[in-house]
């Protein structure tokens, strides 16, 4: 448990979860959940690498918090554009996005 | 006192942005005031930022720094801001009532990428792209009645948040291997320890999201559908302004690894050979001007990162002046689209014939655009080329300046076609014509002399350049 | 202090929220039913919530149950019942998209986890395990130190958030008002 | 020789503005005023080629070696100089290039279709072709190289004949590719150079490694090759003369042409001596081959302007057997052969204008006995195409036998070969010449005016430039020898 | 400059020579639209160069020779010379070349009367008599290559003089590039000259050759190789078609061109470097086989045609045959003396053809003879004096000539080559009294129909007064032309005398020239020496007799009353149409161009231009679009594509980051 070794792989873990929801779920929503799934995934980095090695522990600390913030307003910003595309499309599935090509 | 001045451009794009921000409460909107005084703070902003672009200095506990390299990328910057607002006169993209958000958001995104620019710290570039980036997903699908085209906000969207989370990711990874956050530190640090695979691949990652803002294979897939999904003002705007915020962090970021990894050297060369010859292939199908744009921006992104990628002085000063000429002459050409399609809808190639004689100066002064993103002499963009190719000889690579340029002419086909368009077909119904105003004109004016003046005479923006490139280190 | 059994039930109480963790996350992507994932999400981050505590910081572990679980998650869930997607059938994942998808994220994994696993990673020189500096004094501190800046700039990420929300979802504010 | 002479007056440069000035000026005319538009064509293309002239006139062959040196220090850090000369290679292309111009512009007297833009683009070529042949400094003659290409695509696609769109396109596209491989050589040269000189004559001074000189002269000569229409980048010759209009057809197959082959002798062969020699055998090989390829290839044509673009695939062959021996007579008749078919060519198109003018077709079975109706244009053709058989005492004979001579002497099997060239030339010109002048008058064209007198000034002015340089070959080869005869010393 | 003015000799030769160029510049620029002024200005240069041609003669008869050069250009080791040598050799043939063009010119102010081309055709005419001045006097083989060249390029001009008839451009065309064909050989041999030897100068080469100062290779490959010019414009075999083809042209053209002038030419460059040829056995010997080769071949198509002025043609050839295998065979005053011989009559026996073609319009010599032709007493009695001098019967000039020849081919080692000459001798008197009986006395006589019958009366007079002047302008050269073939034979031992005399001049250019006529001398010498020595009488008796036995011959065949009038060939249908088909060679050299060149190399390379080559292109830019669109599918539109696009690479990277 208190090794870095184990929280980065829990961290990659999260992360790579993070992506194959991005990936796969067609659900907008759900891939703006699994957003969060990364960025907490970095975070954790942040916490791991501020608990063994870094000299200031308070750097990892703001970044997660700052990174909290932003992923506040990243989600406003990802439901609001998600439920506008749902007034004008009535459908919140990735197969609502796919007429721009070429 | 003097640290007021050093963050004087900035404070000055803060105070354009609370404005429009009060106006955005009004209750009647009013677009021709509002732009009025959008152009009139955009060009004292111009102003100020020339005034400061001298000056040299740290700020907040140096996270933040100001040097040439910096103010010249937010003199560009503040150019891009200038002639974006100006063209936003008539801007039928966008609902009438939502004009003073779209001030609003553009100068604080141009806010944002100033301080990207300036930023030696970590957590305050991520912060300050995330910034300009949540500005930039917002202004895309402001777009009004083309409803076909709502869908490229999502895609913006969920790419941006995608590549911002590599991105964090890789300044984590960053963060674990050289323990510090400040990039100067991270430069010295980093090259002890490039052997480590943690800070390559950090450095790769975090790449990504500066990748994604200049539109480099494969972080390139949002540009053709945002630069044809968002209105003509707000896709110039990125094509333009961010572009050179995302030159200017990669010039910065690449240089971190101080050339001691030649594995990422030759992922930078991958990427290129990648970025022009996708982006030249591909935009030789497309109808829309815009998409195609897009395509092109992803060749050029090519092209700056052949600059970048030889992490010399030389290069980077090569890919500023490419990114500068590159500005000017994507900028002559939007203009020209914004004219043209004045009601705001998308532009179809089609759609510029007989321009030539519905206005002679839009024609020339899309020609010239044309030229120099062909890399045709005497243009600008011509000799950006040049100089980036040098540079890359300057390190030997050959085969990625024969293949840069054999795309450089895959890419004139397609420029060509555009320039046929424009000069060659017959319209095949009656268009309206084209309105130029005094103001237009002078721009267009003005757009070809730069052109064609930095294109011959090089020599003192390139020592500007040079300069900059020196203050990096 | 029986360390040792202190230890033990950290132990188990560490594997614990790692299960619980990934279990969450496991929820928030796989099943097909959007609030089962919003509820996977909380769970995920309730663990991270908790890792953070093992990590030591107390503070950003509450923020993190704050502002996570509590705003974000809410908002998604608000979401979700603004767009009421819950009525609309599913189509079968088609299977060449699920396994790319996969092996995408596996490629990844792998990656990651070899680079946190053959990374020499080496502490800083004033590196040293001390509660005292991870008190949110210290926070404050920086955060109006050397973050001034970040700090005034996430509250005009937060201004641009909320009013880019507005506009984008429709509801100007003149037509509302 | 590379000594700063700005004291002096810079003829060069001023000769270099008569066409841009008068582009400028023409872009400030109003469209509608075309007659005005063509007298300040006219009158920057005589004042370019009085200047030309008295510039041929004033250069000292005693002395040799570069002239009228402007050299002034354009872009510090990369080494690029505002550098201008005339020595003996250059000198004759110069004129040639006057000539044509000044010629091409009186030949579009009558064009009344966008005539603005037209005469803009020409200057707009022409500047850059001036601009290649006077600079001494890799950077600029690359940008003048490609100043002068781009114009061809709008001239031929707005005012061109046949398949213009299609013509314009490929020639435009095919021959930037070859400043694909130009503009990495030129960068090569200057970073194995050290990187910090754009000069001609400080990189001259750099002794290249013999791999850097293969490589650079390989990449130049395929660059430069394509334009200068080597076999088998020959293709677009005949396809965009058909496709162009009478000058551009004139600039384009008169001067434009040699710009190719002026490049491999200018920067190839000054930079990379022994790379030229490496590939001496191949440029000897294509050479030849592009000879009787051009002439048997033309035999078979129906267009007029077809044959004509076979008939420069194949001249231009001799230039570059000439260039391949690497030996004064050589050269000093590459060169010499340039300025002929230059001219000669120029005559050709213009004739060739005239006639599709007048008829509407170039298509030679439609053709035929029009030496009754228009017999002074037909005389005009008539000579031309003597001068392409090389009869001599007209021009392009010198240059074949000094060519050949050479040739002989260095590849014994091409300098035959080529001589064979000879044969097929002469046939296939005259059949065209049989076919179109030649026999029972066409009721289709009799009424069909001829030359006037004053469309025939041009054509008679090319005519003499044949004859006079034809009878006192001694003019112009002093001129050349006296840079050539230095310059293959190194060979 | 100056220098012309104050030297008479070098003012003569360079306004003789050249003032005919400027006539053709000043008619072509100025008075194309007036043939009356044209014409006589053309006549009136021409007469101005014959004059000085001839005061040249008469001035340097015993002079030495004379050389006039300047440096005309310097390339690298190359110099090029230009200038003039005056030498017996080219005094005597300017003045034959100034006569003869002189006469023909007069002669075309009747023929071409009326003639819409009259302008065009002095201008021409002009141009070519200024070609063949030049070349003939020229001081260096290069100088003579150029104008050589000129010259045919004025006859392809004059062949082609028709240009409205399809068959005249396709002479014109004919004869311009077979000469091409040979010239190509003659270019290759200057230049071989100019590598091995470094100057081209006449005197030099001849001296050199005969001095050993070249070595026998270069010596024998560059003979080789000039003769190919000699081929070419002189019409030997295999070249020799397209002569006959050039019969299209006026025939004053044909006169002049086949008699003195151009096709003369090979024969002279032959001559002009005889010493240089005798210096390569086997090219003499090469020369002879193909001189040999071509009078058989020429006669025997002579024989079988009814065409007036092919007859003639063939006989030219046959005659350069002659000429070809005199020098050949050493006897270099035999050529010489032939080839002016022929000159003369040969340019008589084509203008009366000429005064019989414009007078009944028709080539075909039985129409003719049908018409009335033996009407027309002067042109009749003249062609008559014409074909004695042709079948060589003395006291006619072709008689002197002939017996030269055949003295020299006596003396060969191998008598085959007298017998062939013999055989010749035969035939060409048998075609030529074969025409003249076939006019003289025409099958059933004489049709009594005057063609001007059906014309009025006051046009008619008027037309008989303009008749007369036509008939004046062409008798007077004819008449003139007889009365030289009549005596130039007897001025045999002087014209010997003056060719071989400069053997003991000294002078300037003893140096160069003396060594090499010292050659010349010895060379004919030897050859002239042993016929007389070896036989006289006898050759005599067998040159006559081989002359009247082709006359008489053709007596039994065409004159005799209730002859068949029927050739012997024509029991032999066979041999008939193989030597009216010129022994199938034009059918060889059409079939040969028509499907090696055009159907087969010109097709073929259009094909692979069209095709491969620009199918290539056009080929990489379908590629380059294809892959284009192709690529266009990674921006397939759908997100989670794309964004799996970019995960992989990224994946990607990483990986290759840590492996």
């Amino acid at each position: 448990m208190n090794s870095l070794s184990t929280y980065l792989i829990i961290s990659a873990l999260l992360f790579s979860l993070g992506l194959l929801g991005i990936l796969q779920r067609r659900n907008l929503i759900g891939m703006l959940i699994s957003v969060e799934l990364l960025l907490n995934a970095a975070n954790l980095n942040f916490m791991a690498y501020n608990r063994f090695l870094a000299p200031d522990p308070v750097v990892g600390q703001v970044i997660t918090l700052f990174v909290m913030g932003l992923a506040a307003a990243e989600a406003a910003i990802g439901l609001s554009i998600i439920l506008a595309l749902y007034r004008k499309m009535h459908s919140i599935n990735i197969e609502a996005a796919q007429k721009m090509k070429g | 006192m003097t640290d007021f001045m050093l963050f004087l451009p900035e404070l000055f794009f803060i105070l354009g942005a609370l404005l429009f921000f009060i106006f955005s409460l009004r209750k009647t909107p009013n677009p021709a005031g509002y732009h009025r005084w959008a152009v009139v703070l955009a060009a004292a902003g111009l102003l100020v930022t020339v005034a400061s672009s001298h000056q040299e200095g740290m700020l907040f506990f140096n996270c933040y720094r100001v040097d040439l390299f910096s103010q010249v990328f937010k003199v560009l910057m503040a150019l891009g801001t200038i002639w974006v607002i100006f063209s936003s006169g008539e801007l039928k993209g966008i609902d009438t009532r939502q004009h003073a958000e779209y001030y609003f958001l553009i100068f604080v995104c141009t806010l944002a990428m100033m301080m990207l620019v300036s930023s030696v710290e970590l957590l305050t570039i991520y912060v300050s792209i995330e910034l300009s980036s949540y500005s930039l997903y917002l202004l895309v699908p402001m777009r009004r009645g083309e409803e076909r085209y709502f869908e490229c906000g999502i895609k913006y969207f969920m790419i941006g948040v995608t590549a911002s989370g590599l991105m964090l990711f890789g300044i984590s990874l960053l963060f674990g291997v050289g323990h510090t956050t400040y990039v100067p530190q991270l430069i010295k640090v980093l090259p002890t320890v490039i052997s480590q695979p943690a800070a390559i691949v950090g450095l790769v990652l975090a790449l990504a999201g500066f990748f994604f803002k200049l539109a480099v294979f494969p972080f390139h897939i949002w540009a053709p559908d945002v630069y044809q999904g968002a209105c003509n003002q707000v896709t110039t705007y990125i094509a333009t302004v961010s572009k050179m915020a995302a030159a200017a962090m990669i010039i910065r970021f690449a240089g971190i690894s101080g050339g001691a990894s030649p594995a990422m050297i030759k992922l930078l060369i991958v990427l290129s050979i990648a970025s022009m010859t996708f982006g030249n292939l591909v935009a030789l199908i497309q109808k829309d001007i815009k998409r195609l744009l897009a395509y092109s921006s992803i060749a050029h992104a090519g092209y700056i990162l052949i600059g970048i990628l030889t992490l010399n002085s030389q290069g980077y000063a090569a890919a500023m002046y490419y990114a500068a000429a590159y500005l000017i002459m994507n900028y002559s050409v939007f203009m020209v689209i914004m004219k043209v399609a004045d009601d705001g809808h998308n532009l179809q190639i089609k759609e510029l014939a007989g321009l030539h004689k519905r206005s002679p100066l839009l024609a020339m002064t899309l020609m010239l655009g044309l030229f120099g993103l062909a890399g045709i002499p005497p243009t600008a963009g011509f000799t950006g080329k040049f100089l980036v190719f040098a540079a890359a000889l300057g390190k030997g690579y050959l085969y990625l300046v024969i293949i840069g340029m054999v795309n450089a002419t895959i890419s004139l086909y397609y420029y060509l076609i555009v320039f046929k368009a424009a000069y060659l077909l017959k319209p095949v119904k009656e268009y309206p014509p084209v309105r130029v105003d005094f103001w237009t004109q002078f721009m267009s004016f003005a757009l070809v002399i730069m052109s064609i003046y930095l294109g011959v005479f090089p020599d003192r923006f390139l020592s500007l350049t040079e300069a900059a490139a020196r203050s990096l280190f | 202090m029986e360390t040792s059994g202190l230890n033990t039930i950290l132990q188990f109480a560490f594997w614990v929220t790692v299960a619980l963790t990934v279990a969450g996350a496991a929820i928030a992507v796989f099943p097909r039913n959007i609030l089962y994932n919003v509820l996977g999400l909380a769970l995920a981050l309730t663990g991270i919530a908790g890792f953070y505590l093992f990590l030591g910081s107390l503070f950003v572990a509450l923020m993190q149950l704050l502002i996570y679980v509590g705003a974000i998650c809410i908002a998604i869930v608000f979401a979700i019942m603004l767009s009421r997607p819950l009525h609309i059938s599913a189509p079968p994942r088609p299977p060449v998209k699920m396994w790319l998808s996969i092996l995408a994220s596996a490629v990844f994994f792998v990656g990651v986890v070899s680079v946190a696993l053959k990374t020499k990673w080496q502490c800083a020189a004033g590196h040293v395990y001390k509660a005292s500096q991870w008190s949110v004094e210290n926070i404050g501190n920086a955060l109006l130190t050397r973050y001034e800046l970040v700090f005034e700039v996430i509250s005009l990420v937060l201004l641009v958030a909320i009013i880019g929300a507005v506009i984008t979802a429709g509801y100007s504010r003149r037509i509302s008002s | 020789m590379t000594a700063m002479n700005m004291a002096g007056f810079p003829i060069l440069t001023t000769i270099l503005m008569t066409t841009i000035v008068g582009l400028l000026v023409i872009i400030f005319i109003p469209p509608e005023k075309t007659k005005l538009i063509k007298q300040v064509s006219l009158a920057s293309a005589s004042l370019g080629l009085v200047l030309c002239l008295w510039l041929y006139h004033a250069y000292d062959f005693q002395k040799g070696g570069l002239q009228f040196v402007e050299r002034v220090l354009w872009v510090k850090s990369i080494g690029i100089y505002w550098f201008n000369g005339v020595d003996g290679i250059n000198l004759p292309m110069m004129l040639l290039t006057s000539v044509v111009l000044f010629t091409g512009v009186w030949t579009m007297w009558e064009l009344e279709h966008r005539v603005k833009e037209f005469f803009a683009l020409m200057f707009l070529l022409v500047a850059g072709v001036y601009g290649v042949f006077m600079s001494m400094d890799l950077f600029w003659i690359f940008v003048w190289y490609d100043v002068s290409l781009f114009p061809m695509y709008p001239l031929i696609a707005i005012w061109g004949g046949t398949r213009k769109e299609y013509g314009a396109m490929k020639l435009t596209l095919y021959l930037l590719a070859g400043s694909a491989f130009i503009l990495p050589a030129i960068l090569f040269l200057w970073a194995k150079g050290g990187g910090h000189t754009f000069d001609l004559f400080m990189l001259q001074k750099i002794g290249f490694t013999p791999y850097v000189q293969n490589v650079a002269f390989l990449m130049l000569y395929l660059g430069f090759g394509i334009l200068a229409a080597v076999w088998p980048f020959h293709t677009w010759s005949p396809v965009g003369h058909v496709a162009a209009p009478t000058a551009v057809s004139m600039i384009h197959a008169g001067v434009l042409m040699k710009l190719g082959a002026y490049g491999v002798l200018r920067i190839g062969m000054t930079l990379c001596p022994q790379g030229a020699v490496y590939w001496s055998h191949l440029m000897a090989l294509l050479g030849t081959i592009g000879i009787i390829y051009g002439a048997i290839a033309g035999l078979g044509q129906t267009d007029l302007k077809y044959v004509i673009g076979y008939s420069s695939v194949s001249h231009m062959g001799i230039v570059g057997l000439g260039l391949a021996t690497l030996s004064v007579n050589g050269i000093n008749g590459a060169v010499f052969q340039m300025f002929a078919h230059g001219i000669m060519t120029a005559l050709f198109f213009s004739s060739v204008g005239f006639i599709y003018d007048r008829t509407h077709t170039k298509i030679i079975p439609e053709l035929g006995g029009l030496s009754k109706t228009m017999p002074v244009a037909s005389s005009f053709f008539i000579f031309a195409a003597l001068a392409g058989i090389g009869v001599p005492l007209m021009a392009s004979f010198w240059a074949e036998l000094l060519v050949l001579t050479a040739a002989v002497k260095a590849f014994p099997v091409a300098g035959i070969l080529a001589c064979m060239g000879m044969i097929l030339s002469a046939l296939f010109m005259l059949r065209v010449v049989q076919r179109t002048f030649y026999g029972e008058k066409n009721p289709r064209w009799e009424h069909i005016p001829d030359v006037s007198k004053f469309l025939a000034v041009p054509r008679v002015i090319l005519m003499s430039c044949i004859l006079f340089f034809g009878l006192f070959p001694k003019v112009m080869l002093d001129v050349i020898q006296s840079t050539v005869i230095p310059f293959v010393t190194r060979f | 400059m100056g220098a012309i003015f104050r030297d008479p000799v070098l003012f003569a030769t360079v306004l003789g020579a050249n003032l005919p160029f400027f006539t053709m510049a000043v008619i072509l620029i100025f008075t194309r639209h007036n043939p009356r002024l044209s014409s006589q200005l053309s006549v009136g240069s021409i007469a101005v160069s014959a004059v000085c041609a001839i005061s040249l003669l008469a001035k340097l008869f015993f002079a030495p020779a004379l050389q006039y050069q300047t440096l005309w250009f310097v390339s690298g080791k190359l110099n090029i010379v230009f200038g003039y040598y005056l030498d017996p050799l080219s005094l005597l043939m300017l003045t034959i070349v100034g006569i003869i063009a002189c006469l023909v010119q007069i002669y075309s102010l009747g023929y071409m009367a009326g003639d819409p081309g009259y302008s065009r055709y002095y201008a021409f005419q002009s141009l070519f008599a200024w070609a063949m001045m030049n070349m003939v006097i020229a001081g260096s083989m290069l100088q003579l290559f150029i104008f050589w060249e000129m010259v045919g390029l004025a006859s392809y001009f004059l062949i082609g003089f028709y240009y409205e008839k399809w068959s005249a451009s396709q002479a014109g065309k004919k004869a311009f590039v077979m000469n091409r064909v040979g010239d190509v050989g003659f270019f290759l041999g200057l230049i071989l000259l100019l590598l091995g030897f470094g100057n081209l100068g006449i005197p030099e080469l001849n001296h050199a050759a005969s001095t050993h100062g070249l070595s026998q290779g270069l010596l024998t490959a560059s003979a080789l190789l000039i003769f190919c010019g000699v081929i070419g414009k002189s019409a030997q075999f295999p070249l020799l078609t397209w002569l006959p083809d050039a019969m299209e042209g006026p025939t004053p053209v044909s006169a002049l061109l086949h008699s003195a002038t151009m096709v003369a030419a090979g024969v002279y460059m032959f001559s002009r470097i005889f010493p240089f040829f005798s210096g390569s056995h086997d090219a003499m010997q090469f020369a002879l086989v193909i001189g040999t080769v071509t009078m058989l071949l020429s006669s025997s198509m002579a024989m079988v045609t009814y065409d007036l002025k092919q007859v003639w043609a063939y006989s030219t050839v046959s005659q350069l045959g002659y000429m070809v295998m005199a020098l050949a065979s050493g006897g270099y005053f035999a050529g010489v003396f032939h080839l002016t011989t022929h000159a003369g009559f040969k340019a008589l026996l084509f203008l009366c053809s000429g005064i019989f073609i414009h007078e009944f319009h028709t080539n075909d010599m039985r129409i003719i003879g049908k018409q009335g032709g033996r009407k027309l007493k002067i042109p009749m009695v003249c062609i008559t004096v014409g074909a004695l001098a042709l079948a060589g019967v003395f006291p006619f000039s072709g008689f002197f000539s002939k017996e030269a020849i055949l003295s020299v081919l006596a003396a060969q080692p191998n008598k085959i080559w007298f017998a062939a000459g013999l055989f010749g001798a035969v035939l060409t008197a048998y075609y030529s009294f074969r025409l003249i009986f076939h006019i003289l006395l025409p099958m059933g006589g004489i049709e009594e129909k005057h063609h001007h019958d059906d014309h009025g009366g006051s046009s008619h007079e008027h037309e008989e007064e303009h008749h007369g002047y036509i008939f004046w302008a062409m008798a007077i050269p004819v008449m003139i032309l007889a009365g030289v073939s009549l005596v130039l034979g007897f001025a045999e031992h002087p014209l010997e005398h003056f060719i071989m005399r400069s053997v003991n001049v000294p002078g300037e250019l003893a140096a160069h020239g003396g060594a090499a006529l010292q050659t010349v001398a010895h060379v004919a010498a030897e050859g002239a020496g042993h016929a007389h020595e070896s036989g006289s009488p006898m050759l005599l008796i067998l040159g006559v007799s081989a002359g009247l036995l082709g006359i008489f011959v053709a007596w039994l065949e065409y004159g005799r009353k209730g002859a068949s009038r029927k050739g012997f060939l024509s029991h032999v249908p066979a041999i008939w149409k193989l030597f009216d088909l010129r022994w199938f060679m034009d059918v060889f050299y059409r079939k040969g161009l028509d499907t090696f060149m055009y159907a087969g190399l010109t097709s073929l390379f259009t094909l692979n231009d069209r095709r491969i080559i620009d199918g290539g292109i056009d080929g990489i830019c379908i590629f380059t679009e294809g892959s284009g669109r192709l690529f266009s599918f990674l921006q397939s539109g759908m997100l989670q594509f794309n964004l799996l696009l970019m995960v992989l690479c990224a994946g990607a990277a990483v990986l290759y980051f840590v492996i």
